[in-house]
């Protein structure tokens, strides 16, 4: 199911008389392809959580339209616009056993969509096998760990079969190694059902690791829309890039003057279709190469080994943050007693910002 | 799952508006169903202010009449110097006041005692207050008349004060919501060398400050509303509370009761009362649903 | 939550616990014997628990001052205490701690019930007292004695023993009020006997169809008055009695009695407070015109509630007048009325001066004439002796007397007329719940719809009796 | 070491609480055990030097009497009925409110406006509102003798919709109809506090069990059924169980509407409680007699209460 959201608003009244309104989504426009897998990224407040529940229907766009294929659904209530929502909580019903909470949307069918008891069971198990929970089915959620409560929370979503399936923060509330390993899940289980899936995380890495395609949103705005890699690699604005990455990208302040950029006092590349202007400089960690004669000079604060790689900390006067971080190769050795380190700089991991509106500017 | 298509294929437009048909009638009724019961719990209170408003004569009249055909606000005037609220009132706030502070300090350390010390019979013990519960009260009256006449208290405002300091049911709210409140908060503090009374004023105490407050209110309006025992134990204006002055004021001289003068006093007590509610309400709710009201 | 084990352990604890009995043993009645030299002037304080309204205690505090200054070592503290119900019960409390006041209002039924505790000190001793006193002697003269309503002052000794009990502090009696203006205008006259009465309502239904010619307020006065009047007709019938057998209302007459409102009833002759389900006299001064809108045309009720029966003015003038009258008789020759209205009763104390004391206010007020006028006039209610007619103001206040602004001295004229009429019932432990029973008995029997009218009054009569012997 | 101490430490804390509780609680239980074992006790003839035997003759004129059946059915089916239908429609309210917007504050507050007001006087109202003044013969309100006959505002209102006035609690009035009436004000009476109760637990359950009904097409009968009434059940028997206590000490609600004789005028079934059957015999200083029959109105209550648990501890999830 192709999803299109048009023109997408959501503005919240303000809770006092005097307050100024909130645009928790402003002008959203995308067009989800079939059977894909999209992940809504951004800080908290950005707007991710309204847009899914716009999507899901349990809150209404002050403007814009949303259509699933051809039908427009912005007028639908949830439950006629055949969506899954897995909750950040999972909102498990507790006094039901993980069977019970399984069949419940199925229960809820009515009319040609009525099912036989019989079909009901077998498609609960069906989907529960799926997940991997047919062993737990007359368990209650309390007895269930985090992990197994969140198969039951996707179980449920999925077994009414939705044209969408909706995940708010799926993996917020597991523990570091469960998050990887129910990552791989919710990429398998879409990767099997085909069904076009939103799911919504503030971690950059997760939406990275799994999504066909990420959204990342500032302040209710949509920044940049595409395939991870793309949007790693071709970051249109200051903010995706900071977002995007860890460890984080290295911003320091730069000018450009007579067609090369420089750092401080050092020129760092040749810009020879830019105006002189101030400019940010980001240069990605790995986007380092120590060479002794290469233009970029730091003070060398610690060497962090990290067995393939080597991360050099270092500080650089031009740099926004104090301190600026490389990744290297560990075949790179550095004298003990070293105090500058010097490098050279790979020209597709550096990316040049206006000063004033954070665009990116192309080379 | 090739029939997720087509399970959802359905006329867009007519599920819209039955949709919305259906959102519409549903806020109709809900709003009809509220209201109506709304004029249901309204209407005795419109009755009351109604009657106080109304002449003796008038309000005999074989066929009520829905709003007074000559106002007489004079009979809140005539309430009030009657009855001597004033006084009254400086009683009630005053055996209010000193029955509630002594009534929390008590309950609180009851149900820190039941909710966190472990001590033999324990729930034998909370069991046999629990009972006590369930015994008409009305019952108590006599014998404890028979004690506070021993222990020499009539006409005092101990006797108002001291028979009704322990509440069971006080005990067991406040309990319950100790109870929800972890035990690794106590046994920190018991580490960190923390006294009892010090966590139970750092911690317990904020922590469990909207019971608290629903149970100040509670006890104020028994107070307010307490009847019979200080009509039995005190004598004169002196220690009189409020409701005794209500029902004793407003008798005529052929033993009638002029009922719109007492319906006018009835609704004077019970501005200050329905005011406090008003202002608390949020802490009403909040103490009495957070009891949590778990075995 | 609730331990069922521990909790029975509680019970069983509590009922082993009971074998300490209950000590202490019966005391002979005895009456209370005036101390050597009557009152000694000691200083005595004495509370009296009332009822009365803010506008009789001014009264009553008034004749206080009066009282002191002849004996100005008693203190009185007068305290109102609700309504009659409020004082027995608090008084009933009071007295098994000792602590009871020295003197109250009371109905007799109050005091059977402080008798149980032999609490109440009986008058005899103190009336035939001739210690000296500062108000000559300390007990009552022949001429004092004689000039109380006899009615009134029986009443002090209806508890079967013979002894004086209560003195009668200020009565009321029942009174039929009648819409003048309408019996002048219909060649009406105020019925004597229960016949006439039929035949009045038959009349007024002819003339107004939609009324309810009588409202009886009270259907137990109703049922005991009819009691006392064909006995008083010598016929054979009984309400209650206060030794032996008590309740003694089972009879042919009272059972035909019974029958024949029915009749009334179902004719709509007459209704009653409880049935009406209000007091009977708004029906009887409404002179409003329109649809559902009731009127009575009489209204028999209590004589202390003039006023009540008295319209309200409209455009500056009463729409009626209002004449009182005896309530009918079986047999007008020896009539019969009821006697209500508080009694005052004082009670044993450890110390004889509080007792000889009480009994002091109690004489100066019962026989001041000053202060029965007085009260007679603010309260409405009849004054005990009837030397107040000779009181200037009483007298003056009498002769003003009209259906209108005076009604209240109208309706006290009518009962001092009548005053050779009264009767009281007997009093003892359970003669309320007579009283309420035979009322019970009279509203059930009018609305009964039971299609076998004897049987069913033949049952209420029994399950009456039932529940008086219950509640004894 | 920490539970030795706290043997005598929570023995300290308790022991204000305990002293009061024996002399004011404790003390009253046991003397009306006393009493209800003293045959034909009565605090005046006590105080006035009788003395009485010990027997159980208290309780066998209790259950003798001839009212003594009717007062235990009425306060059963006032308890029975009173207490679903409050609790059911206080819940019905609670969900109402907590799922609208406009007006909600307002509507909370009047719904909680029976809880600071005064019984008696509000009982008044009630009756002023059922009453019927005029001669009803035969207690039937549509014959003709009653014609003359205005009726309270309930009447009004059903002759409005073209219905036939009803004899609620006037003379010849039934047994039922005063019932209704009682049980009508009883259930106003309990309403805010469970409203109070039950809007505080739905308040606390987490909104997104909601979502996930709604995103799964759950209608709102089934929500009802299937997601509030389990969530709130702790709630629930709660409300029910102290209403249950309540209700079998009702009494100054059916004095509010009948009066102090709990009897419509002329009926011979009156609405008698077991705690005004308590109150009669007080009435009469018997309090042999109340004591006992307040003793067999307490195991009646804990035997309801228990089962009330029993029936809660399968039922109820916490």
């Amino acid at each position: 199911m192709e999803v299109v959201l048009q023109n997408l608003t959501k503005i919240f009244p303000s809770r006092n008389k005097n307050g100024s309104e909130v645009v928790a989504v402003n002008n959203f426009d995308f067009t989800i392809p079939d059977g894909k897998l999209i992940g809504l990224l951004g800080p908290s407040g950005c707007g991710k959580s309204t847009t899914l529940y716009m999507l899901s229907g349990l809150q209404k766009p002050t403007s814009g339209k949303i259509f699933f294929g051809s039908d427009d659904v912005t007028e639908l209530t949830p439950e006629n616009r055949g969506v899954g929502l897995v909750f950040q909580n999972y909102a498990l019903y507790p006094h039901m056993t993980v069977k019970q909470n399984i069949l419940f949307p199925l229960q809820n069918l009515k009319g040609e969509d009525k099912l036989s008891k019989e079909e009901m069971i077998k498609r609960a198990y069906d989907v529960a096998a799926l997940v991997q929970i047919d062993d737990l089915m007359d368990r209650k959620p309390s007895e269930l760990s985090g992990g197994q409560q969140q198969r039951v929370a996707i179980a449920r979503a999925l077994v009414k079969m939705p044209r969408i399936l909706l995940l708010d923060e799926p993996l917020s509330n597991l523990d570091a190694r469960l998050r990887l390993q129910t990552r791989e899940e919710i990429k398998r289980i879409q990767r099997e059902t085909l069904i076009t899936t939103v799911f919504v995380t503030h971690d950059q890495e997760e939406a990275m690791s799994i999504s066909d395609y990420i959204v990342v949103m500032k302040k209710g705005v949509v920044q940049q829309i595409g395939a991870p890699q793309d949007v790693y690699d071709s970051p249109i604005n200051l903010f995706v890039a900071k977002f995007l990455g860890t460890p984080p990208i290295n911003v320091f302040e730069g000018e450009v003057k007579d067609g090369a950029l420089y750092i401080g006092e050092e020129k760092v590349l040749d810009t020879p279709n830019v105006e002189n202007k101030k400019v940010f400089v980001g240069i990605r960690p790995e986007g380092f190469i120590l060479d002794p004669n290469g233009p970029l000079s730091c003070n060398l604060n610690n060497i962090e080994v990290m067995g393939r790689d080597v991360s050099i900390v270092s500080s650089n006067t031009a740099s926004v943050n104090p301190i600026v971080r490389s990744i290297v190769d560990a075949d790179n050795k550095i004298a003990e007693g070293t105090e500058k380190v010097f490098f050279s700089i790979k020209p597709n991991k550096i990316f040049i910002f206006d000063h004033e509106t954070e665009e990116r500017i192309m080379l | 799952m090739a029939d997720i298509n087509t399970m959802h294929q359905k006329d867009m437009a007519k599920v819209t508006s039955k949709q919305k048909f259906v959102t519409v009638l549903v806020q109709v009724l809900l709003y009809f169903f509220l209201i109506m019961v709304a004029i249901t719990v309204i209407f005795p209170f419109y009755w009351m202010i109604n009657s106080s408003l109304k002449t003796l004569d008038e309000y005999r009249w074989s066929v009520p009449t829905l709003w007074p055909t000559t106002v007489m606000w004079s009979n809140y005037a005539t309430a009030f110097s009657t009855a001597s609220l004033g006084k009254l009132f400086v009683n009630t706030l005053y055996v209010g006041i000193i029955s509630t502070i002594l009534s929390l300090v008590i309950t609180v350390l009851t149900a820190f005692a039941f909710a966190r010390l472990e001590f033999k019979g324990k729930n034998a013990l909370f069991a046999g207050l629990l009972a006590t519960m369930m015994i008409p009260g009305e019952l108590f009256t006599i014998t404890n008349y028979g004690t506070v006449t021993s222990l020499g208290w009539l006409n005092t405002f101990t006797v108002l004060i001291v028979p009704f300091l322990v509440s069971v049911f006080y005990i067991y709210l406040l309990r319950q919501n100790f109870l929800q409140i972890p035990n690794e908060l106590y046994l920190a503090a018991k580490v960190d060398g923390t006294s009892d009374i010090k966590y139970l004023w750092k911690i317990m105490i904020p922590l469990a400050l909207p019971t608290l407050i629903s149970i100040t209110i509670l006890k104020m309006m028994g107070a307010w509303n307490s009847y019979i025992w200080p009509r039995l134990v005190t004598r004169g204006e002196t220690h009189s509370l409020i409701t005794n002055g209500l029902r004793n004021a407003f008798t005529e001289s052929t033993g009638d009761v002029n009922i719109p003068v007492q319906m006018a006093a009835v609704a004077l007590v019970s501005l200050p009362l329905f005011l406090v509610f008003l202002f608390l309400r949020k802490y009403i709710m909040k103490g009495v649903s957070r009891s949590g009201i778990k075995g | 939550m609730f331990k069922k084990k521990s909790l029975l352990v509680i019970l069983f604890v509590l009922i082993a616990l009971l074998c300490v009995g209950c000590g202490g043993k019966k005391k002979a009645k005895s009456n209370f014997i005036v101390p050597e030299g009557g009152y000694d002037g000691s200083e005595v304080t004495i509370n009296f628990y009332h009822t009365m309204g803010s506008n009789l205690s001014d009264v009553l505090d008034a004749y206080i001052i009066e009282f002191n200054k002849l004996y100005p070592n008693i203190h009185v503290i007068s305290s109102k205490i609700g309504g009659y119900n409020d004082v027995r019960d608090q008084i009933t409390t009071e007295i098994t701690e000792g602590n009871q006041p020295n003197l109250a209002y009371c109905y007799p039924d109050h005091v059977a019930l402080y008798n149980l505790a032999g609490a109440v000190a009986t008058l005899d001793d103190l009336i035939a007292s001739t210690e000296k006193d500062a108000s000559g002697i300390l007990g009552l003269t022949q001429e004092q004695i004689d000039d109380f309503i006899p009615g009134y002052y029986a009443e002090g000794t209806s508890f079967g023993d013979g002894l004086m009990y209560t003195m009668p502090f200020s009565k009321s009696t029942e009174v039929l009020y009648y819409n003048k203006t309408f019996f002048d205008a219909n060649g009406l006259t105020p019925p004597t006997t229960w016949d006439e009465m039929e035949a009045l309502c038959a009349r007024i239904k002819e003339i107004d169809p939609k009324s309810i010619p009588l409202g009886y307020d009270s259907s137990a006065n109703w049922f005991i008055t009819m009691c006392e009047q064909y006995m008083a007709n010598g016929e054979k019938t009984n309400y209650t009695s206060a030794t032996g057998e008590h309740y003694l209302f089972d009879t042919d007459i009272n059972r035909s009695f019974v029958k024949r409102f029915k009749t009334w009833y179902e004719k709509g002759y007459v209704t009653t407070q409880t049935i009406y389900g209000a007091y009977t006299s708004g029906l009887f001064v409404n002179t409003k015109q329109g649809e559902g809108e009731l009127r009575s045309y009489m209204s028999i009720g209590s004589s202390a509630g003039a006023t009540h029966q008295r319209p309200t003015k409209v455009d500056g003038a009463y729409p009626f007048e209002v004449g009182i009258a005896t309530i009918p008789q079986v047999n007008p020759s020896s009539p019969k009325v009821i006697s209500q209205g508080p009694s005052v009763c004082i009670f044993k104390k450890n110390n004889p001066q509080e007792v000889v004391a009480s009994w002091l206010l109690v004489k100066f007020l019962t026989t001041s004439v000053e202060f029965q006028a007085e009260f007679s006039v603010a309260s409405g209610y009849v004054p005990v002796i009837k030397s107040v007619m000779n009181n200037e103001y009483f007298a003056q206040t009498l002769a003003n007397a009209d259906g209108g602004d005076y009604v209240s001295a109208l309706s006290t004229k009518i009962c001092m007329q009548q005053a050779d009429a009264y009767f009281v019932s007997p009093a003892f432990v359970g003669s309320s719940t007579a009283r309420d029973q035979v009322g019970g008995i009279l509203d059930k029997a009018l609305v009964s719809t039971d299609s076998d009218v004897d049987a069913a009054i033949a049952r209420m009569f029994k399950d009456a009796i039932d529940e008086c012997e219950y509640n004894s | 070491m920490v539970e030795s101490k706290q043997q005598w430490k929570a023995w300290v804390y308790l022991s204000p609480a305990l002293i009061l509780l024996l002399v004011f609680t404790v003390w009253p239980i046991f003397n009306t055990v006393r009493m209800s074992l003293l045959n034909g006790y009565r605090g005046l003839a006590a105080a006035g030097g009788q003395t009485f035997e010990f027997g159980f003759q208290n309780f066998v004129k209790v259950v003798q009497y001839r009212q003594f059946k009717d007062c235990l059915v009425t306060t059963l089916l006032l308890c029975v009925i009173t207490v679903p239908v409050s609790s059911f429609l206080a819940l019905l309210i609670a969900v109402c409110l907590n799922s609208i917007k406009p007006l909600r504050r307002l509507l909370q507050t009047i719904f909680f406006l029976p809880y600071v007001t005064n019984t008696i006087a509000i009982g008044m109202v009630f009756a002023a509102m059922f009453n019927i003044v005029g001669n009803i013969a035969g207690g039937d309100p549509n014959s003709t003798a009653s014609s003359i006959a205005t009726f309270g505002i309930v009447n009004n209102v059903i002759q409005l919709f073209g219905g036939k006035p009803i004899n609620w609690i006037n003379a010849g009035s039934t047994y039922w109809h005063n019932m209704f009436v009682v049980i009508f004000y009883i259930v106003w009476n309990a309403l805010p506090f469970k409203i109070l109760i039950l809007l505080g637990g739905l308040q606390s359950v987490n909104k997104q069990y909601y979502e996930a009904a709604k995103v799964d097409g759950t209608s709102r009968t089934r929500v009802f059924f299937r997601i509030t009434v389990p969530l709130l059940s702790p709630m629930i028997a709660y409300v029910v169980i102290t209403g249950f206590i309540g209700g079998f000490k009702e009494y100054s609600s059916v004095v509010g509407i009948l009066g102090e004789d709990m009897a419509a005028t002329g009926s011979e079934t009156p609405l008698n409680t077991m705690v005004g059957f308590i109150y009669d015999a007080l009435e009469n200083n018997n309090q042999g007699r109340a004591s006992a029959a307040a003793l067999i109105l307490f195991g009646i209550i804990l035997l309801v209460t228990l089962l009330n648990l029993y029936v809660s501890k399968k039922k109820v999830h916490y």
